[in-house]
């Protein structure tokens, strides 16, 4: 598994592989809905269609052995990061084919051979946890860096203040990534927040921070190697707004008529899927009947992770009982 | 009509809401939205600005709560999950429970804290406990939880009538279920009076929100009766009513839908088997979850969960052999 | 008491009675830690001596409606607002002569009729409690804001952020006064916040913001008037930086060693009481012998205070079950 | 030795760090002062960096210790007094305690919570309580309390080595407490083991951190006799050895420095009601404080605490006459 997360990983080096990956997470997310929307998936889900560059740039970018706390919305970054399409699909649908077996469910992937802690179910939770991380990993004289992600909304919330205190005094190697998609469930930004150039938080605690484009893979790549870089070589934080937006509802079967009218269509033109495929051709990189193709194998394989998922039984009534303290077992 | 039970709760606010221009409601999308689980659809509709959604705050809103209650209002503030707590837990058992106290008495702080609580609807490990013990034991709160439309509704409106800080904690799986009820100023449940919802001679049946069904449902299959006790308020808890129905039966089995240690059905074992102790003719058994992280696979979810099958089998130990036959997870292998 | 309390605001309505106050604020304070030394106070306090004229200040402003939070180091804004020696020393004693009758303790006073909510024993959690009071308070349709008054440590916890937030995003006249005396507990600001300006933390919530003396009670009257006037008629939040100093150690019998060098020294030059005694003496209004009379005066008053103190019993034992809901009884 | 309560947690720690280069320990003032409480002087002198002072943000350097934790460090961290845990419980009881669930088993959270606990200490209402009750029932989570230097020193140890994330509550009111000892490998005392402190055959009485002592003096001034038993461990807490005394004394008293709702002794009093019913002789006793606040004033706080002069006087009503006298508050007339 850690072998094949790694591979994955590696995939993201070329920027068809990075094509291939956003439209993997699209598809994901899209069966996902569907299968939501079909009575297969109890709770809730929280898919990040419109977001698929955020993830894919910043696991670009990334070191195996750098740490990634993410939240809820963790589907693209769990996918970009290594995981499959099969991990995560079972662990939202409770089978023992998911990322932890089918325990966790679509607010808890993990796998940390390629960085990923169990994501957070809790609002700024994953943003402390993140300096720590960073933290850990330097003790061994390795010089891995944190990244927390996190949205807009979580801004508000203290953990994400002392978090970001803490890291500045203590000079933490952690990227602080704002995925600021304008919405915190159903309210908007406006409503909630005081201005929405998040990055200028940054300020009360001297941080380094600017704001960038999400949804050009390639210039968002860019630029998160950049901050990385410096938090890596610098070990100290730096803050990073990325402006996105979610295509879909928040969560379940939320169709989110809180937007302000017509801004969805304004940002479905900046699809970060679609900015790609016509660079690529405009490039002479891939052509159109290319693009096409891949998009079509990657449906593919994401339909056929689908049936695999769904043949995968649930997990054994033990499982219940392993992994709460060491001595539970394995 | 037919009420849900986020429909009754709605409707209780509103009721209070209409009677007293200080009750207020504040909460992450529970004004435009109405609320993730919908319990207060139509209050902003109704009444404006007295209907508030916040920031991602739980320490800074319900703080607030507890400043505008010291000062003349009555906020009901929504946690949406109630493990949301474990962000701002101290402004509700370290200040506002002990502001009374703390001003001599000469401050309240009617300040009412709606959380949806427990497991059943796939949430995971992180949305799906029930988390009394954070508030049982804080001197200064009470503690209620509702197990149907009838006594959410009821329950709501006790609790913003309440010159104290009251917790209501409201079982997320019954949200949805419907009750046929004509809710009004009769159906104010008191706070700390629990309600007789069968009677028997056999056993003393205890649940308490989610798990009244589960109990009910027992002694509907069993041929045993036995007295089933809503509890509907934990903290105070109604000991004359347990008391006197378990003097009654001489036997106990408490069903609670959280993990063994800690969990809410302990304190209440122990006070009747210290006061009962001669009356008691089997051991009390509690039916609880096993010490877990609630699980998110349906089929296990399920399985964690207190059921009715395992309530009857305790009951039966209890009635034939006097002896308790030890919880489901000790009598099945369950290898890990 | 009310009657007393409301008395007692109003005498701090000419400068010598701020003279008198900020005197009463030292002796007191000085006599709770000789009683600490005694071994007569259990637990712990934290006085305030080097701040007096924040406390005084402020409650020269306010009306009796407005309301404050503070903490625990909080008997001279106790003081300030209306409470009695009696009622403070009484409280940090555990005699029933105490403002809540000694089941609170040094860190516990309150006095709502003066608009003293219970000072608070957890850093930050004053904060946000304020900015409900102020909505409560207006939601009588009466004009009051609320003050809360904080250390600089504080501005590193949660309770902070969140609160300054929701101030802004909800327009709540409060006044967030940060009285920055240069350390928390026994760490010095530069080793726990990534800078001394604090001020600068309300850009974060676009919160008008300032950085006043604190060491000056006529200019730091002046300025807080100008603050508290804007948040009461624009009902929106402020928030002002007092530059203060504690000119003992954080509480019970610490030293402060952890002081930089120097550091007293210079700040004692800026004496509040001084400040003003020479400023009434330069402007006539005061000769030196009146001053030291003033001073002997109200040295006395305390000392009797302390006496009377002394002398007063220790709460019933019906006070350990009175006030613990409303059924509990009175 | 002769080690105050304060000197043996620095020691514990001290010889841990010496041992494994991954301990680190974090907190408000616990560096360059050596903590409020002075349990952990002497640290920073010798182990650097690895002992850091943090800005006054429990929720940030909990949460960073999560972090830290699950990459490879095993960070010690001091929340100064207990309550601090209500602005930053989420780290401890919904991240660190289930991590090791949520990442497959694949992530270990080697994190030591230590807290200053209890009242006795003249420090009110917000500063004085024990709390465990927020922490038990979290299943991935342990606790245990010492009673004295040795087993505090003993426990931190075993703390620091678990691999989960455990919490350490230190009855503050023992800090001070000397013990004369020479603390070295062989006395670290293991997690989830009580000890026998005294024998006896009439009463068996449970005592936990400041209880102990308590516990003790009763059983020395009374003509019955008991088996003592040091908890130390309350979660997981040690059934075997509570089983074996009570079913040999048939009586059993818990002493517990926390409210009777909620409080910890339930859980123990409930399970040895249900499993030993037929060789208990007497009603289990729990002695608590009253449900109220900690008050401050010193008469009434030493009166609040649970005594040996009430032990004694349960247990005489055990002994003499198999029944349950009720808490002193109800047996004296206190009128509010
Ligand atoms: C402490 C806490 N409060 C509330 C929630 C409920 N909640 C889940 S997602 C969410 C919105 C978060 O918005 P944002 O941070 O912008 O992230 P996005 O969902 O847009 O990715 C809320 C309020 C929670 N999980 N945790
Ligand atoms: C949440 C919390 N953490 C820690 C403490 C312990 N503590 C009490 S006072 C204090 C220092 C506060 O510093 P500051 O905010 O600057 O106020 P000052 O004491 O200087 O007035 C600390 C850390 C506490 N009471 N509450
Ligand atoms: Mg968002
Ligand atoms: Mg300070």
């Amino acid at each position: 598994m850690s072998e094949l997360a790694l591979s994955r990983r590696k995939a993201l080096d070329d920027r068809v592989g990075q094509l291939r990956r956003m439209i993997e997470i699209r598809r994901t997310e899209e069966n996902i809905q569907a299968m939501f929307a079909a009575g297969l998936v109890k709770g809730s889900t929280h898919t990040c269609q419109g977001q698929e560059a955020v993830s894919v740039a910043l696991a670009s970018v990334l070191r195996p052995d750098d740490v990634v706390t993410c939240t809820y919305r963790g589907h693209g970054h769990a996918l970009a990061l290594g995981l499959t399409p099969v991990e995560v699909m079972g662990e939202v649908l409770g089978r023992s084919s998911g990322s932890i077996g089918g325990v966790g469910g679509s607010m808890h992937l993990s796998n940390p051979s390629v960085g990923l802690l169990p994501t957070f179910a809790i609002v700024g939770a994953g943003i402390p946890v993140a300096v720590g991380a960073a933290i850990g990993r330097r003790s061994t004289g390795n010089d891995a860096i944190a990244v927390a992600a996190f949205g807009d909304g979580a801004t508000n919330i203290g953990a994400f203040h002392e978090a970001l205190n803490l890291a500045q005094v203590w000079k933490v190697p952690v990227v602080f990534l704002c995925e600021n998609n304008l919405y915190g469930e159903y309210s908007r930004i406006d409503r909630t927040t005081p201005f929405e150039d998040l990055y200028r938080r940054a300020a009360a605690y001297d941080m380094p921070a600017r704001a960038v484009d999400g949804q050009d893979v390639d210039s968002l790549a860019e630029e998160l190697s950049r901050e990385v870089d410096a938090a890596r070589s610098t070990s100290s934080p730096r803050f990073v707004e990325v402006k996105t937006y979610r295509f879909v509802g928040h969560s379940r079967s939320d169709t989110a008529p809180y937007r302000r009218p017509g801004e969805l269509d304004e940002w479905l033109k900046r699809d970060p899927i679609e900015i790609l495929s016509n660079r690529l051709i405009a490039e002479g990189v891939l052509d159109a009947e290319q693009v096409k193709a891949l998009d079509a194998e990657v449906t593919r394989e994401v339909e056929l992770a689908v049936d695999e998922v769904k043949a995968s039984p649930p997990p054994p009534l033990s499982a219940m009982f392993a992994n709460v303290t060491a001595e539970a077992g394995v | 009509m037919l009420l849900r039970m986020n429909q009754a709760v709605a409707l209780g606010i509103r009721d209070e809401m209409r009677a007293d221009p200080s009750v207020v409601v504040w909460g992450e999308d529970v004004a435009e939205a109405g609320g993730v689980f919908k319990a207060t659809v139509g209050l902003h509709e109704e009444f404006g600005d007295r209907v508030r959604d916040t920031p991602i705050s739980e320490m800074g809103f319900l703080g607030a709560a507890v400043g505008a209650a010291a000062t003349g209002l009555r906020p009901v503030v929504e946690i949406m999950f109630i493990e949301f707590l474990g962000v701002a837990l101290d402004q509700l058992v370290t200040e506002a429970a002990l502001f009374r106290y703390l001003s001599g008495g000469e401050i309240s702080v009617p300040l009412v804290v709606r959380g949806s609580a427990g497991a059943g609807g796939g949430f995971g490990a992180q949305h799906s406990q029930t988390l009394e013990r954070w508030m049982v034991g804080s001197p200064g709160l009470k503690l209620a939880v509702p197990s149907s439309s009838r006594t959410a509704y009821g329950l709501i409106r006790s609790a913003i009538r309440d010159d104290d800080p009251v917790v209501v904690l409201e079982p997320r799986a019954l949200y949805g279920e419907r009750e046929d009820i004509e809710p009004s100023d009769a159906d104010i449940v008191p706070l700390g009076k629990a309600e007789l919802v069968a009677e028997g001679s056999d056993v003393t049946l205890i649940g308490l929100g989610s798990t009244v069904a589960t109990a009910r449902a027992a002694a509907e299959s069993a041929d045993w009766s036995a007295d089933v006790i809503d509890l509907l308020t934990l903290q105070p808890w109604d000991r004359e009513a347990v008391f006197a129905s378990v003097s009654k039966t001489g036997r106990l089995v408490i069903v609670e839908e959280n993990p063994r240690a800690g969990g809410w059905g302990a304190d209440i074992a122990a006070a009747v088997a210290e006061e009962l102790f001669d009356d008691l003719v089997a051991p009390i058994v509690r039916v609880t979850t096993p010490d877990v992280p609630v699980p998110f696979a349906p089929e296990l979810e399920e399985k964690f969960l207190p059921r009715a099958e395992e309530v009857v089998a305790q009951v039966n130990g209890l009635v034939d052999d006097k002896r308790s036959i030890g919880p489901w997870w000790e009598r099945e292998t369950v290898t890990v």
